[in-house]
C-alpha cells in the first residue's frame, strides 16, 4: 500500500510548552487511521498540523518534517491555502456556514476553481451524494445549512470538505457532538470515504476506533507510544500503556 | 457500527459456510474411502485436514477480532459466539475425518479375507444427515431442524451400542481378525462422535436462537456407550 | 469596508489540476498577495480598535487642559470649597459633589431591593407574564431622560409637594431626623433621588436578570433538589454564584446615576449651595455643567471643566470597578 | 437528627414572593404611569402643522416642530455613518485578532469604561475640540458627539456578537483553503449579521434621546438645518428641554409634551425592532 | 428484594404534548438500575418525575401514581422538600454550589437539621467519604467547590446528595460531561453507593448501563419497552425494538 | 469500568478453578475405582459429572454476560476467551472421567480371573501431572508450563498406541478376555484424551498469554492414534 503521509519526528510547542514530542507516523493511502489517547495527549494537536491550521495562533509552533505524497508540507514555502485545499477537515461540532445548502457546497468550489453554473451544480450534487446527504436535502438546497440537523449538518461539512476534491480527510472527533443515530449514518459514511480518500479520525471514543479504523495510533502525554493495525491494537497491544488505556485501566 | 459489523459478520459466515463444506467433504471421502478401501483417497483426506485447521483458526480469529473491535451484544453476540464454538466442533468432524481416514490402510489388509463385514451404511446415512441438518440449522436460524437434530443423536448412539457388542462378538469368533473389528469399532465411535458434534452445533444453534444454553439437559451422553 | 477595496487585485494564475479541474483564482505561487492583504485588513481593524483608547485618553487630557486655569487658581481646595460665587469669581465643588453623590445613594438605596425582587420575580416567572414584564422594564431603560426629567417636573414635584413630604413630615414626623426639614416644595434631593431610581432601576434590574439566567438551570435544580425553597435558592445559591455579576450591575447604575444630567436637572431645584435636608434645593456635578455653560467664560468656564474633570475621575473609577467584577464573572463563564 | 421545622421556611419563601411581585408591579407601573402621561399631555399638540412647521421663537403662533425632527434625523444619521464603519472594525479587532491579548484587554476595558461615560462629559469634550476651534456650534459637532457614544456600544456589541460565532467555524473555513480577510467578512459576520445589526440599532437607540450632549455642540436654532457643519441646528431633545424648563407658556409646554410623545415614541420604536431583529436570530441558532 | 419504588401508569406532558405513557416499573432497593434509550425516549423525563423537580417549570403535569416505600409522593400534599431531601439527585453536569467544599456538603444538613457544628463537620466528613472524595479534598476544604476537576466537582454532588441522609439517588447522566477516568472512579464508587441507598440512573451511554446496572429498562418514545436484568436484556432481549437498539440498528 | 469487570472477572475465575478441581477429583476418582475395582465410587464419579455439567453452564453463561455487558478488549478479552475454551475442555475432561467411570463395573468382573492385567500408572500419573500443570499454567499465566505440557503430549499418545498394539496382541492372546482388553483401551484412549484436553488448555493459555494461537502447529495430534 502506498504511504500518503509520512510523519518524520513531529515536535509541537504551545509557546514554551511542548506538547508533542518526536510524533513519527506513516498514513497509507485510501485507509482510516484513527488516533485515540486519553484527553489532553495531543492527539487533536498532531492532527491540527497536517494543515498546518494551527499556523492560525501566534505562539504555535512545530519541528519536524511532515510528507506528503513525499513532499514537506510543513516548508515555509509550500502554498497554504493549496494544501488546506487538498487536506478537508471535519471538526468536533458541525461548522455550516450561515448561507444555504447549495452555497455551503458550492462555496469553496467558487474559492478554487473556475466552473460554470452547471458545472458547479452537477459537483455540489456529486458531493452531497458523496457525503450520503443528497436524497435528505435535494428538496431543500436553498434552506439554511443552519436549519439541518446535528447529523445532517455534519455530513454538510464532509461534503463541503470533499467538494473542494482534497486528497485527505482530517476528522477531528466528528461525532463527539452528535447523537448516536446520526454518528451511526456517518460511521457508515467513513466506509465510503476510504475508497476515495485517506481519512485521519481523532477520537476520544475507543470503540468507535475499533469498529471503523484499519490503523490506530495510540497517543499518550505526547508520545505516539503505539502505532498498527487497529486489529492487533484491540486484541493484541503490544505496549502495556496501550493495554492499559483500552482496557480501561488507566487512573 | 452496523455496517462495519454486519460486513465483518458476513465474512465470518461465509467462512463458517466454508470449513463446514469442507468437513462434510471430509467425512464423505473417508466414509466413501473405508467403503472402497481406496487408501489413496484416505491419505487426501488425512492431507487435507490441514486446510481445515488453518480455516479453524482464522474463523477464530475473526470471531476474536469482531468481539474486540466491534464489541456486539443480543444476539449478535450470541451469533459470534456460536459460530466460535460451531467452528470448533467442525474442526472436530474434520478431525474425527482423519481418524476414520487412518484406519482405512489398515482395513484395506482384511479386503481380501472373506471376513463378516461391518455394514456402516445405516449409521453413515444417519450421521451425515445429522451433520448437514445441524449446519442448515445454524444457517437458516432453524430452531425445528436443530431439535430434531438433537432428537436423532440417540439413534446413532444406539447403534454405536450395537456395533460395540457385536465387534466383542467378532472378536471372541474371529480372534485373529481382531484389528479388524477394532478398526471398525474405531470408525463406528467416530461416527458416533460426529453425530455428537453435530448434537452440540444444534444445542449451540438452539443458544443462537433463544438464548439458552439446552446443552447436557437430555441427559449425559457424549460418548456415553463405547 | 472601503479601506479594504483600495488594495490592488489578487493576481490569477491558472493551473491544471490533477482531476482536471480549472483554478479559478489563488495568489501566485509563494502567496504574499494574499497575505499582504491579510495583513492590511488587520492593521485597519486594529487601528479602528485604538481609536476608543485614544478616545479615553483624549478626554482626561482635553479636560485637564481646559481646566487647568481654575486648578491654578484654585488648587486642590476647589474640592472641599463650597462657595460657588460668579460675582467674585470664588467657585468651589463641594456643593455638586455631595448633591451629586446624595441623589446616587438615595436611587440606589431605593433601586437595589426593589431591582433584585423584580429580578427574583422575573426569572421565575411564567414566561407568558414574565417575558412581556421583562420588556416593559427593560423599555424604561429606553425612555430618553428628558422625558423623565419633564415628568418629574410636570408630575413627580407636584405630588411630592402636595402628598409625599407633608406625609413624610407630618405623618412620620421624619423632620425630626437630621438632615430632614420641614419645608420643601417638591423639588430637591429626595425627588432628584427618586427620579434617579426609577432610571437606573432597569439597568440594575436587567443585570440581575442576566445572572439569574445566567446561573446554570442545572445548578438551580440542584438547590431544589436538596430541598430549598425558591427563595432560599435565590439568596444562597443564585445570589452567591452571580455576587460578582451583581456587583457590577451595582456599580453600572451607580455610574448611571452618578453622570445623569437631564433627569436631575428639571427636578433638583439647581442651587448651588450645601444642601441641610433631604427635601432642599441642591445640584449635582452635571445638572451644574449643563446649567452654567452656556453663560460662563473665563475662570468660571474653566472651574465648570474641574467639575467635569471630577465627574470624569469618579465616572471612570466606578466603571473600573464594574469592569473589574464583570470581568471576572464573564471570566467565570467562559470556564464553565 | 433533630429537624428543622419546615413551616417557617415557606412562609418566609411566601412572604419573599409577595415582595418580588410588588416590585414588579411598581417598575411596570412607574412605565406606564409616564408613557401614559406623556401620550396624555402630548397628545394634545399633535396636529398636521405641528409636525410640518418648523419652530418659532417665544410667543408666535403655529410653532412646530419640524426643523428639530429633520436636524434630530439627521445628527443621528450622520453619527451613526460615523461611528458605525469603525466601531465595526474595531469590534472585528477585538474578536478575531488575538495575538496582542494585552492591548486587546486595554481597548476592550476603554471601551467598557467609555460606555458608562456620562453624556455630558462627552458634549463637554466635543465642545473643546470642535466648537471651541471653530467658534460656532454645529449639528455636526452633535453627531460627533453621539458617534462617540455610539461607537463604544457598536464595539463591544460587535466583539460579543462575533465571539459567538464558534472558533471551529473560522477554522473550518481557513481549513478549507480561505484567507483571513475573507473568513472574518464572508462567514463570520455573515454568520453574525443579526448581531451586527442589533448592536447598530441598540446604539441608536440609546443615542436618539441624548440632550446633554447637544447642549454644548447643536444647541438649538429656530429655523430649518441648513447649516449642519457650521451652525447651531434644531434638535428634538433640545427643544423639549427649552420648551419646558425656559419657557413660561403653556403654549410651549403643549408642544414640549408632543415634541417629548415624538420622541418616546420613536426611541421604543426602535428599541422593539431591535428587541424583535435580536429575539429571531435567538431562534435562529 | 424489597420494591423501593413503584411507579404506576404515569403520563406525562409537557403543555399539550405527552411525553410519558403509562410508565410503570418496580424498582428494587439497594440495587442499581438503569434507565436507557435514544434521545428524546423520555427517560430524563421519567427521573424527574420522581422528586417532582419537574414542578419548577409550569407547563409540565404528571398524572399516575408513583409509590415510594408504598406511599404516593405525587399526591399534593406531599412535602416535596421533604420528599427531596430524601432523593437525592446528581445531574448531567457537576453543579458545585458557589461556595466552600465544606459548605457544599454541609449546607443541605443546615438546610435540613438542627444540628451542632462539630457534628455538621461530622457528617461532611462522612459524606465525603461515602463519595470516596475525603482524601482528595480534606487538604482544602475552604477551597471554592468550583475549584475542584470536573470529576471531583460531580463527586461532591453526590456528597452533597448523600448528606442529607436520602434513601434515594436519582443521577441524570452523571458521567456525560466527564472525562473517562473520572468516569471509572464515578462508576466505582456506584458500586459503593448501591449498598445503602437505590440508585437510578440515566444514561446515553449503553456500555455504561451494562457495566454497572442490576436493572434496566429501556424507553422508546415516552413507553417503556423492556425492563428486567440489565444481564437479560444485553444478552438476550426479549423486544425486538431493544435488540435494535442495544445492537445500533437503529436509523 | 474497571471495578466492575474485576469483581467478575474475580468471581469467574473462582469459578474455573472449582470446576477444575472437580474433573481432577473426578479423574482421579475414576482411576482410582479402576484401580481397585470400586464400582461404587465409579458410580459416584458418573453421578458427580451432573454438577461439572452444571457449573459448565455456569461458567459459560457468565463468560458471555461479561462479553455482554464489560465488552472486554485485549488481555482482557483473551482471558475470557480462553475461560470460555478452558471451561469446555474441562466438562470434556470431566465426561471423559465418566467414560472410565463406566468401564469399571464392566472390568470388576475380571477381578478375580488370573489375567494380564493392564498397567495403567505411568500413563495416570503423566495424564494427571498433565491436566495438573495446565490448570496451573492457566492460573499462573505460565507460558513455560504450559509448553512443556504441550510437548509431553506425545509421551502420552506414544504410551497409549503402545497399549493399543498390546490390547491387539492380548486379545489375540486371551480372545475370551476381549471384553476386558477392550475395557482398558477405552481407559487408555480417555486418558490420552485428558492428555490432550490438558495440550489444549494449554495451547488456550498460550494464546491468553501472547495473542498467538498455536493450535495445529505440532501436527495434527487429537486421538491421531488409537
Amino acid at each position: 500500500m502506498a504511504i500518503k503521509i509520512h510523519a518524520k519526528k513531529l515536535n509541537f510547542y504551545y509557546g514554551a510548552h511542548q506538547a508533542l514530542f518526536d510524533n513519527s507516523l506513516e498514513i497509507e493511502a485510501n485507509r482510516i487511521t484513527a488516533v485515540i489517547g486519553p484527553s489532553g495527549c495531543g492527539k487533536s494537536t498532531h492532527l491540527r498540523i497536517y494543515n498546518r491550521i494551527f499556523e492560525l495562533y501566534r505562539d504555535q509552533r512545530v519541528e519536524g518534517e511532515l510528507l506528503i505524497d513525499g513532499k514537506n508540507v510543513l516548508a515555509p514555502k509550500v502554498d497554504v491555502l493549496e494544501l488546506r485545499r487538498k487536506i478537508g477537515m471535519i471538526f468536533q461540532k458541525p461548522t455550516p456556514f450561515p448561507m444555504s445548502v447549495f452555497d455551503n457546497v458550492a462555496y469553496p468550489l467558487k474559492l478554487h476553481f473556475k466552473l460554470s453554473k452547471t458545472k458547479i451544480a452537477d459537483r455540489v450534487e456529486q458531493a452531497l451524494r458523496g457525503a450520503s446527504l443528497w436524497d435528505e436535502v435535494k428538496d431543500k438546497l436553498k434552506a439554511s445549512g443552519l436549519a439541518l440537523s446535528g447529523g445532517q449538518q455534519q455530513r454538510l461539512c464532509i461534503a463541503r470538505a470533499i467538494a473542494a476534491e482534497p486528497e485527505i480527510l482530517l476528522m477531528d472527533e466528528p461525532t463527539s457532538a452528535i447523537d448516536p443515530v446520526a454518528t451511526l449514518k456517518i460511521e457508515e459514511l467513513m466506509l465510503e470515504l476510504k475508497k476515495k480518500f485517506t481519512v485521519m479520525i481523532v477520537t476520544h471514543n475507543m470503540q468507535q476506533a475499533a469498529r471503523i479504523s484499519d490503523y490506530t495510533a495510540f497517543f499518550f502525554q505526547g508520545y505516539i507510544i503505539e502505532f498498527g493495525e487497529t486489529e492487533q491494537i484491540f486484541t493484541n497491544p503490544q505496549k502495556t500503556k496501550t493495554e492499559e488505556y483500552i482496557t480501561g485501566r488507566f487512573g | 457500527m452496523k455496517a462495519h459489523f454486519i460486513q465483518a459478520h458476513t465474512i465470518l459466515k461465509e467462512m463458517i459456510a466454508e470449513i463446514a463444506a469442507k468437513a462434510e467433504q471430509a467425512v464423505q471421502s473417508a466414509v466413501d474411502a473405508v467403503d472402497k478401501n481406496n487408501v489413496a483417497a484416505a491419505t487426501r483426506v488425512i492431507a487435507n485436514d490441514a486446510k481445515i485447521d488453518e480455516a479453524e483458526i482464522k474463523i477464530e480469529e475473526e470471531c476474536l477480532k469482531i468481539l474486540a473491535l466491534h464489541q456486539p451484544v443480543a444476539s449478535d453476540l450470541r451469533q459470534v459466539i456460536t459460530i466460535l464454538k460451531v467452528n470448533n466442533e467442525i474442526e472436530r468432524v474434520g478431525d474425527l475425518a482423519v481418524n476414520i481416514a487412518e484406519r482405512v490402510a489398515d482395513m484395506a489388509l482384511y479386503q481380501e479375507r472373506k471376513i463378516e463385514k461391518f455394514d456402516f451404511r445405516d449409521m453413515v446415512n444417519k450421521a451425515k444427515a445429522m451433520l448437514k441438518q445441524a449446519l442448515d440449522a445454524m444457517t437458516y436460524h432453524d430452531v425445528a431442524i436443530a431439535m430434531e437434530v438433537i432428537r436423532s443423536d440417540d439413534e446413532v448412539d444406539i447403534i454405536h451400542r450395537n456395533n460395540y457388542g457385536k465387534t466383542r462378538d467378532m472378536i471372541l469368533r474371529y480372534p485373529d481378525e481382531a484389528q479388524y473389528y477394532m478398526d471398525c469399532l474405531t470408525v463406528s465411535r467416530c461416527l458416533e462422535r460426529i453425530a455428537d458434534s453435530a448434537t452440540n452445533i444444534c444445542e449451540d444453534v438452539i443458544y443462537q436462537e433463544n438464548g439458552h444454553i439446552v446443552r447436557h439437559q437430555h441427559s449425559v451422553k457424549s460418548d456415553a456407550s463405547q | 469596508m472601503p479601506s479594504v477595496k483600495t488594495v490592488p487585485r489578487v493576481a490569477l494564475n491558472r493551473r491544471r489540476h490533477n482531476v482536471g479541474l480549472e483554478f479559478r483564482k489563488h495568489k501566485n505561487s509563494n502567496g504574499m498577495n494574499v497575505f499582504k492583504l491579510d495583513n492590511i485588513f488587520k492593521w485597519v481593524c486594529l487601528g479602528c480598535a485604538a481609536l476608543t483608547g485614544l478616545l479615553l485618553v483624549g478626554f482626561f487630557i482635553q479636560l485637564i487642559i481646559s481646566s487647568s486655569e481654575a486648578w491654578r487658581e484654585f488648587g486642590l481646595g476647589f474640592l472641599i470649597s463650597t462657595e460657588w460665587d460668579p460675582v467674585n469669581d470664588q467657585y468651589g465643588a463641594l456643593p455638586s459633589i455631595v448633591g451629586t453623590l446624595l441623589t446616587t445613594a438615595i436611587s440606589l438605596l431605593l433601586a437595589l431591593p426593589l431591582a433584585f425582587a423584580a429580578a427574583f420575580y422575573l426569572a421565575d416567572a411564567h414566561p407568558a407574564i414574565g417575558e412581556p414584564l421583562g420588556h416593559a422594564i427593560d423599555l424604561l431603560a429606553a425612555i430618553p431622560s428628558v422625558i423623565y426629567g419633564m415628568w418629574g417636573l410636570f408630575v413627580l414635584a407636584p405630588l411630592m409637594q402636595k402628598y409625599v413630604q407633608p406625609f413624610m413630615v407630618d405623618t412620620l414626623q421624619l423632620h425630626q431626623l437630621p438632615f430632614v426639614k420641614d419645608e420643601f416644595n417638591g423639588f430637591g434631593i429626595l425627588t432628584a433621588g427618586l427620579i434617579l431610581a426609577i432610571m437606573i432601576l432597569p439597568y440594575i434590574c436587567a443585570i440581575l436578570r442576566d445572572v439569574f439566567q445566567m446561573t446554570p438551570p442545572m445548578l438551580r435544580e440542584s438547590a431544589h433538589g436538596v430541598g430549598c425553597t425558591k427563595w432560599e435558592t435565590a439568596k444562597d445559591i443564585v445570589f452567591k454564584y452571580g455576587i460578582r455579576g451583581i456587583l457590577g450591575g451595582v456599580f453600572i447604575g451607580l455610574g448611571r446615576a452618578l453622570g445623569e444630567t437631564m433627569a436631575v436637572l428639571f427636578v433638583i431645584g439647581n442651587i448651588i449651595d450645601m444642601p441641610d435636608s433631604i427635601f432642599a434645593g441642591a445640584t449635582t456635578i452635571s445638572a451644574t455643567l449643563a446649567n452654567n455653560f452656556a453663560e460662563a467664560d473665563g475662570i468660571q468656564r474653566s472651574a465648570l471643566f474641574a467639575l467635569g474633570l471630577t465627574l470624569l475621575t469618579m465616572s471612570f473609577v466606578i466603571q473600573v470597578m464594574a469592569q473589574h467584577y464583570l470581568h471576572a464573572t464573564s471570566a467565570k463563564r467562559g470556564e464553565k | 437528627m433533630r429537624r428543622r421545622g419546615l413551616s417557617f421556611r415557606k412562609l418566609s419563601d411566601r412572604l419573599v414572593r409577595l415582595f418580588s411581585t410588588i416590585a414588579v408591579l411598581l417598575a411596570v407601573g412607574a412605565m406606564l404611569w409616564i408613557i401614559i402621561v406623556v401620550v396624555i399631555y402630548g397628545a394634545k399638540a399633535l396636529q398636521w402643522s405641528f409636525f410640518v412647521n418648523p419652530s418659532k421663537p417665544y410667543g408666535i403662533p403655529d410653532g412646530g416642530i419640524a426643523n428639530a425632527l429633520l436636524g434630530s434625523v439627521i445628527i443621528t444619521l450622520g453619527a451613526t455613518l460615523l461611528a458605525t464603519p469603525p466601531a465595526l472594525a474595531a469590534g472585528i479587532a477585538l474578536s478575531e485578532f488575538k495575538d496582542y491579548k494585552k492591548l486587546m484587554f486595554l481597548l476592550r476595558f476603554s471601551a467598557n469604561v467609555m460606555m458608562g461615560m456620562p453624556s455630558v462629559l462627552v458634549g463637554l469634550f466635543v465642545y473643546i475640540i470642535m466648537v471651541v476651534p471653530s467658534g460656532n456650534f454645529s449639528g455636526f459637532a452633535a453627531s460627533v458627539a453621539l458617534a462617540i457614544i455610539m461607537f463604544p456600544v457598536i464595539m463591544r456589541t460587535t466583539e460579543d456578537m462575533l465571539a459567538m460565532v464558534p472558533y471551529t467555524l473560522r477554522e473550518s473555513a481557513l481549513a478549507l483553503g480561505m484567507t483571513r480577510m475573507r473568513t472574518t467578512l464572508h462567514i463570520v459576520c455573515m454568520s453574525a449579521r443579526k448581531g451586527l445589526l442589533t448592536g447598530i440599532l441598540l446604539a441608536l437607540s440609546r443615542v436618539s434621546g441624548e440632550t446633554a450632549p447637544l447642549l454644548f455642540t447643536a444647541m438649538f436654532a429656530d429655523g430649518w438645518p441648513n447649516n449642519y457643519f457650521t451652525g447651531p441646528t434644531a434638535n428634538m431633545p433640545v427643544l423639549i428641554t427649552e420648551y419646558t424648563t425656559n419657557s413660561p407658556f403653556a403654549a410651549m409646554h403643549e408642544a414640549g409634551w408632543g415634541a417629548a410623545l415624538v420622541v418616546t415614541a420613536l426611541v421604543l420604536i426602535i428599541n422593539v425592532i431591535t428587541r424583535i431583529i435580536f429575539r429571531e436570530k435567538g431562534h435562529g441558532h
